[in-house]
C-alpha cells in the first residue's frame, strides 16, 4: 500500500501544476453563455497546443497516453486550481475515447482532431423526456432510407446542445426487439434542418441543458459507431467512462468548497462569535470533511483496482452517490451558517459572497439526479457489488 | 378536547383555498415573479375585501376578531397556494399596533391597515449585523421631543408596496416611519425567494415625532414576534403540504421500468417521509396557535417548536418533491422551485430552525449543575 | 379546535391522578419475571377492584365505559407516574375487546371476568418464523376434526406465553385458499399437553417473548372467533385496536424520558461544562423534544377523528414509526452523552444510572420491529393515506 | 501510487482471516462470552505462535517489525471474527514502551510481551473524571526515589488477564505496575460489551520505583494514541464488514411477500447504505495507517478521522443488520448483538465520534477572526 506517487507521477504532477500556474486563464467571464464558451474555446486550444487536450487518449490519435494516476493527477490539478473546463468536455471525456474504442478508421481519422482543437463540440442524446432512470425504454426512433438513418424523436438533459457540431445519439432501430436490444450509438450532424436545440431553463435560471427535438434528421449509414443493435453497450461503456474521468475533478471541488465553507463559518458573526466557534456547525463541518477525505480515498482505492482490471467497476457509483450527498450537505451548512441572510443572492448588496453559495444550493439539487439518480445508483450497488436480487 | 378545525374554521379554510386556488394560478405567479416589485395589487384589493387583512385584528379597529388559530389556518393556506402578497407583512404589523400601539396610533395606522387601504412592514435587522438575530443596534437618538434615526435595516420584506415601516430600536422600542418620509430610501435586495421580496431600508437622518413611537418596550414585542413564527411556520406547512401533494401525484403518473414509479419503496418512502414531516408541521402549528388564544404562557415554547420544525420541513419536502419528480423538478417550468425558494426564505427568517431550537434547549434543559458533580 | 380538556374530563384526570398517587405500588420488584409477574397479578386486582381495568370495556361487561379522551388520559397519566403495567396488559388491550366486538354470547360470559381479574392472562399467537411482516403467510394449521380442532405449527414473539391461560391464536384452515382468506382465530387453552412455550432471550438479556410449539393441540370448535375463514380480519382489527390503545402509554414515556435524558446532560461533566451546556448536544435534545411534542399533538388530533369515525385510521402508523425514531434517537443520544462510560451497564461500579441506559438502548433497537416493522408502516401510509400503488 | 494491499500484506489478512474463522466459531464466542473473565489462554497462545502479539514492534526487542498498515490489517479481522483477546490491550502497551520507554523497560516489558509471555493493558482513565477524555487526574507523589500512586483508573480493558499496568498520572508520565504488586486491586465493570472486559483498578499507596517511570513525556504519547486509535479503527471497520455480509446473505434467503426481502428497496438500500458506511471505515483506516507509516505529520487528522467515521460505522452497521434480520436478530440467540456491542464499546474509548471530530474541526478550521467582520 503506498500513497505517495512515484518519481516519474511527480515529475508529472510538477508538469502539470507549473503549466495551470503559468496559464491558467482565471474565471470565466460574467454574462451569457458565448462570452463563456468563446473563452472555453481559447482555452482548449492553449491546453492542445501544450498537449494537455485528451491527455488519456492514446499518443496515435492525438492524446498525450498518460495512464490513469496522470489523468486523476491533471484532473485533481486543474479542479484544485479552478481552472476553467475546455469548451469540448464531452467530446474529450466521452465523444474521443468512444470514437477510438468502437469506430472505425475512417471515424478517427475523421472525427478525433476537431475535438481535440474544440472546432467541433460535441453533446450527448441520451436521456428522453420519459426515459429518465429508464434509459433503455427510450422511444427515439431511427428508420433505414436507403443509405442513411432518418430519425424523429425528442431528447432532452443535453448539454451545450446550442453550440454542439455532433450529437452522440442512441436510438431505437428495431422497435420489435426486447428493450435494450434494437438500439444503435449514432452521431449525428447537429448542423441540419431537422434538429432543434431548445434551452431548458433550470431552478437557477441559467440554460446550460437543451431539449433537442428531431424531425427526420438525416445519418449517413457510416455515422453508426460499434455497430447497429448494440447501442445500449456502447452507451453504458461510456457512461462507465465519464463518471471515472470526472471523479477526481469532482473531489478536488469539494476540496475547494470546503475550504469556502471554513472561511465563512470564521467570518459570519452569530451572537457570541463566529459561526466557526459553535459547537454544533464544528460537528457538521468536521464530518463533512471526513466525509470528504473517505470519499477521495475510497477513489484512490477505485482506481488501484481499475488499473488492475482494467475495467471501472460498480464501486464507481458510491463515490457518485457520495459526492451528491456531501455537496448538497455542504451548500445546505453554508446557508444555514447565513442565517438571516441565507435568501440573499447575486446581486444583493447584503448578500454573503455576493450569493455563491445560493447559487451552489440549487445547482446541487440536481446533483443525485443527474448522471444516475443516487436511488439507481444504489440499484446498482446492491445488485452488483452486493448482489442482492433485482426487483424487476 | 377537540383538536381539529370546527366547522367555522373549516369554512375559512375552504373560502381561502378556493379564492387562492383562482387567483394564484401557476401562469400568475410566473408574471408576479418576474415583475418588478411583486407586488399584485389586484390581488391584494380582493383579500382585504375578504376581510384578510385584518382577521386577527381587533373589530374595535376595523378588524375580524378572529384568533391566531384561524390566521395560521389562512397562512396555511396562503403557503399552499404560494401567494405572492404583502398580508404577512401588514398583518405583524397590524399585530404590533394592536399589542404595543397606543389608541391614536391604532387610530392612524391600525384602521386603515385592517381595511387593507394602507400597508405596513417591520423593518428590524440592521445590516451588518450577525446572521442570528440579537439585539438591534440602531441608536434612537434624541431631537427635541422627537427621534432621529440613521442606518440601514434589511431584510425588510415587501418593503416596495409598503406605506409605512415599524422600525426597531437598540432601546427596544419601535417608530412608524413613512415610507415617503424625508430621508427614506429603499433598495432591492435581490433573493432566491421571488415570491416575496426583500429590500434594504436606509435611514438618512430620518425625523420620528413622540406620537409616532409605540408605548410598547422590548419584551412587548415577543407576544408578537411568537405570534408572527407561528402564522410564517403555519406558511412553510401549507409550502410542505402542496409540494407533497405534487410528489405523490407525479408518484402515481410517472413511469419507469414498466411501472408507476410510487410502487418503488425509494419513491414511496420518501413520500411517507413527506407526510410525516408536513403532519408534524401542521400539528406544532396548531398547537402553538391554540396556545397564542388559549393558553398564552405555553405559546413562547410552542411557538419555537412550531418555527424550527416547520423552518426544516419547508424547504425539505419542497426538496423531496424535487427528487421525486427527477429532471423535471429542476427546470424552472415546473413550479417547484419556487416553493424550495420560499420554503428556505421562510426559514431563515425570523430565527431559523437553530436558533428556535436553541430557545427549546432553553426552556427544557434544567440550568446546568455544580460542576464537581457527575 | 379545542386541546383545553372539558370539565367532566378534568374531573376524570383528577379522580386517576389522586387514585394513582395513592395507589401506585412503584417499581417493579428486581430479580426474575416470577415475583414480576406476581407483583403485576395484584397491581392488576387493586385497579380492577377501583374499575380501572378494562376501562374502554363497556360497562356491561364489567369495564368503565370510558371515551376515547379518558382512556388515553388513564393511559397518559398511568405511564408519567410510572405505574407498573398490569398482569393481562393483552387481555385488557386486546383479548376483551375482540372477544366484546367479535364474540358469541357465551363467550362474552365465559372469558371477559377473568380478564379483568388477571385470573386468566392472555398471549397472542400470530407471528411464526417464516411469518414475520408477511403475516397473512403463516403455516401453523387447524384441521378439524369431529368437533375440535386439531393444531399443529409454530408461534414466536408470544409475549408472557409461560403465563397464559389464553392464546389468540390465528391459523390456516383452508390450505388451498387465497393466503388471506382461510385463516381462523382461535382461543386456544395453554394448558394442554400439545403445547409447549420457551423463552426466547432477547439481546438485552431478558425473555419477555416466548417461541410456542404446538404439535396436535386441540381446540374446541366454540373457541372460534369471528367465524371460521375471517381470521385475517378480526387479527387487524385487533392490532389496530392494540396500536391506538397504546399510544398516550407510549407518549408518556417519552416524556419521562426526555426528563431524564436532560437530567443526564445536566449531570454528566465533560472537559468544557456540563453536557447540557454543548451547542451540538443541546440542539439534538432540543429536537427531540420538538418531534416528541409533534407526535403527541399528532396523537391527540387521531383520536378527536376517530371519534368522529369511529374507527382508527392508517395515520396511527405514523405514531407507531415516529416513537420508533424518537425512542432509539433518545437512547442513542443518552449514550453519546455518556461518553467514554457509554458501555457500562447495570450493577457497574462507574455505571451512570445503574447502567439504565445501555438497556434502553438495546431494547429499543426492536421498537422499529415489534408491533409493524417501520419499513411496513410505510408502506402502510404509502399506500392507505397517499394512495400510492402497492408493488406486490 | 497502488492504494491497495501488496501481496504480503494480502497474505497476513489471509492467514488472520482463516486462523480466527477456525479459532472463534459462535460457539466459542459465547463460551467466553459466558465465562468469568472473558480470557481465551489457548487462543492468546497461538496468537502469540503466529507472532501477532509482536507484529508491529521493532525486532530488535522480539517482534516483527510490521507497520501500522500491517497491525489494521490484523485489527479489521479481529473485529471482523469479534475475537475476544487481550490482544489490543497489549498492542498498546507495546507501542507505548517501543515509543516512550527505556532500553531497560523494553528489555524487561516489552520482549516478553512482543513474545506473548505477558500481558499489559493502559490505565489512563481516572474514576469520577469527564465523560469527554482530558487530562488524567492521579498525581504521582514523590516517595524516595520513586513516586506513590493513589486512587481508581476506570475503563481499563482486559484488566483481569492483564501481568502489568501502564498508568498514566498528571504529569503527562506513565507508569509500570505489576497486576501483583501491593495496593493494586481489579474490580470487574460489567459492559454491554462481552466480548471484550473493563474494570476499574485500585491503586492504594502503590510504590513505583524509578526505574518503572517510561521516560515519554505527555506529548510523546501522541503518536501511540493515534496508531491505537487506527487499530481500533481497524477492528470496527471489521465489525461493520462482517455484519454487512451478514444481513446481505439473510436478506437473499429470507423471503416474505414471495420474494427475497433483498428484492425490496427498503433493503436493498439499507444495504448498500452500509457498504457504503464500511467501505468509508475502511479507507479512512488504510489512509490513517498509511500516515503511520510513511507520512507521520499526517497522522493526527488521518487518525482522528478514522476514528471518527469508523466509531459510528461500527454501531451503525450492526445496528442496520439486526433492522434487517427484522425479530431473530433482536434474539440473544443470533451473534449480531454481539457485534453491536462490541461496535458501541469501541466507539466510546479512546475519544469518540464527537471528541474525534472536534479535533477534526480544530485542524480544518482556521483560528476566529476578527469578530468586528462579517
Amino acid at each position: 500500500m503506498d500513497l505517495t506517487l512515484s518519481p516519474s507521477e511527480e515529475e508529472f504532477r510538477d508538469e502539470v501544476r507549473t503549466w495551470l500556474l503559468e496559464n491558467n486563464p482565471g474565471p470565466e467571464p460574467e454574462g451569457g453563455l458565448d462570452e463563456v464558451m468563446t473563452f472555453r474555446r481559447e482555452w482548449q486550444l492553449k491546453l492542445h497546443a501544450a498537449g494537455w487536450a485528451g491527455i488519456s487518449w492514446p499518443k496515435e490519435y492525438g492524446g498525450r497516453g498518460a495512464t490513469m494516476i496522470e489523468q486523476a493527477i491533471f484532473v485533481g490539478e486543474a479542479a484544485r486550481q479552478e481552472a476553467p473546463s475546455p469548451a469540448n468536455v464531452l467530446g474529450l471525456a466521452m465523444g474521443g475515447p468512444v470514437v477510438i474504442a468502437h469506430g472505425t478508421d475512417e471515424q478517427k481519422q475523421r472525427y478525433l482532431e476537431p475535438i481535440l482543437t474544440g472546432d467541433e463540440i460535441w453533446c450527448q442524446g441520451f436521456s428522453e423526456p420519459e426515459s429518465g432512470s429508464d434509459l433503455a425504454s427510450l422511444k427515439t426512433r431511427a428508420v433505414k432510407d436507403g443509405d442513411e438513418w432518418v430519425v424523429s424523436g425528442q431528447k432532452v438533459w443535453t448539454t451545450f446542445a446550442q453550440y454542439a457540431k455532433w450529437c452522440m445519439l442512441v436510438a431505437r432501430t428495431a422497435p420489435d426487439a426486447p428493450k435494450h436490444q434494437g438500439l444503435t450509438y449514432f452521431l449525428m450532424d447537429m448542423d441540419q434542418e431537422g434538429v432543434e436545440a431548445k434551452p431548458l431553463v433550470q431552478i437557477t435560471g441559467e440554460g446550460e441543458f437543451n431539449e433537442v427535438f428531431m424531425d427526420e434528421a438525416r445519418i449517413p449509414e457510416e455515422n453508426v459507431v460499434g455497430g447497429v443493435g448494440n447501442g445500449w453497450g456502447v452507451a453504458i461503456t461510456t457512461l462507465m467512462n465519464e463518471r471515472a474521468g470526472l471523479a477526481f475533478g469532482a473531489i478536488s471541488q469539494i476540496q475547494n468548497s470546503l475550504g469556502r465553507l471554513a472561511k465563512l463559518a470564521s467570518e459570519v458573526r452569530t451572537n457570541g462569535g463566529s459561526a466557526a466557534d459553535d459547537a454544533y456547525y464544528r460537528q457538521r463541518i468536521a464530518q463533512l470533511h471526513i466525509e470528504a477525505e473517505a470519499m477521495r480515498l475510497n477513489a484512490y482505492r477505485g482506481l488501484t483496482k481499475t488499473m488492475q482490471s482494467g475495467i471501472p467497476g460498480p464501486e464507481g457509483s458510491l463515490g457518485k452517490w457520495q459526492w451528491a450527498d456531501i455537496n448538497q450537505g455542504l451548500t445546505e451548512l453554508a446557508l444555514e451558517i447565513e442565517g438571516v441572510y441565507a435568501p440573499l443572492s447575486r446581486g444583493a448588496e447584503q448578500a454573503i459572497d455576493n450569493g455563491a453559495w445560493q447559487y451552489g444550493f440549487l445547482r446541487s439539487r440536481a446533483n443525485s439526479i443527474e448522471g444516475g439518480t443516487t436511488d439507481i445508483l444504489k440499484n446498482i450497488i446492491a445488485e452488483r457489488v452486493l448482489g442482492l436480487p433485482r426487483l424487476r | 378536547m377537540y383538536f381539529d378545525l370546527t366547522d367555522e374554521q373549516q369554512a375559512i379554510k375552504a373560502t381561502a383555498h378556493d379564492f387562492l386556488a383562482s387567483r394564484f394560478k401557476s401562469e400568475r405567479i410566473r408574471e408576479l415573479a418576474a415583475s418588478e416589485d411583486g407586488f399584485d395589487a389586484a390581488g391584494w384589493g380582493e383579500m382585504a375585501e375578504l376581510g384578510w387583512t385584518g382577521l386577527a385584528l381587533p373589530e374595535e379597529w376595523g378588524g375580524q376578531g378572529l384568533g391566531i388559530v384561524e390566521l395560521a389556518i389562512l397562512f396555511e393556506e396562503m403557503g399552499y397556494a404560494l401567494a405572492p402578497s404583502p398580508l404577512f407583512s401588514s398583518t405583524i404589523v397590524g399585530l404590533a399596533l394592536t399589542l404595543c400601539g397606543s389608541d391614536d396610533q391604532r387610530d392612524r395606522y391600525l384602521r386603515p391597515l385592517a381595511a387593507g387601504e394602507r400597508r405596513g412592514s417591520p423593518a428590524l435587522w440592521d445590516a451588518g449585523s450577525p446572521a442570528s438575530p440579537g439585539e438591534f443596534t440602531m441608536e434612537a437618538k434624541a431631537d427635541g421631543d422627537g427621534i432621529v434615526l440613521d442606518g440601514v435595516k434589511t431584510m425588510v420584506a415587501d418593503a416596495a408596496s409598503a406605506d409605512f415601516f415599524v422600525v426597531a430600536t437598540a432601546d427596544g422600542r419601535r417608530h412608524l416611519v413613512e415610507r415617503d418620509a424625508e430621508g427614506v430610501s429603499v433598495t432591492a435586495e435581490p433573493s432566491i425567494d421571488l415570491t416575496r421580496r426583500f429590500s434594504s431600508v436606509g435611514l438618512d437622518g430620518v425625523r420620528v415625532a413622540a406620537a409616532d413611537t409605540l408605548p410598547g418596550e422590548a419584551a412587548d414585542y415577543f407576544p408578537v414576534f411568537h405570534r408572527l413564527c407561528v402564522a410564517l411556520a403555519a406558511e412553510s406547512t401549507g409550502i410542505a403540504q402542496r409540494t407533497m401533494e405534487m410528489a405523490v401525484a407525479y408518484a402515481k403518473d410517472r413511469q419507469q421500468f414498466g411501472r408507476p414509479i410510487g410502487a418503488y419503496q425509494a419513491v414511496s418512502h420518501r413520500c411517507a417521509q413527506m407526510l410525516l414531516e408536513t403532519e408534524n408541521a401542521r400539528s406544532t402549528v396548531y398547537g402553538a396557535a391554540w396556545a397564542a388564544d388559549a393558553e398564552p404562557e405555553s405559546l413562547p415554547l410552542a411557538a419555537s417548536m412550531a418555527k424550527a420544525y416547520a423552518s426544516d420541513a419547508g424547504w425539505r419536502v419542497p426538496n423531496a418533491s424535487i427528487q421525486v419528480h427527477g429532471g423535471i423538478g429542476f427546470t424552472w417550468e415546473h413550479d417547484l422551485h419556487f416553493f424550495l425558494k420560499r420554503g428556505r426564505a421562510n426559514a431563515a427568517i425570523f430565527g431559523d430552525a437553530k436558533w428556535h431550537r436553541e430557545r427549546v434547549a432553553d426552556a427544557v434543559l434544567a440550568p446546568a449543575p455544580d460542576p464537581a458533580a457527575l
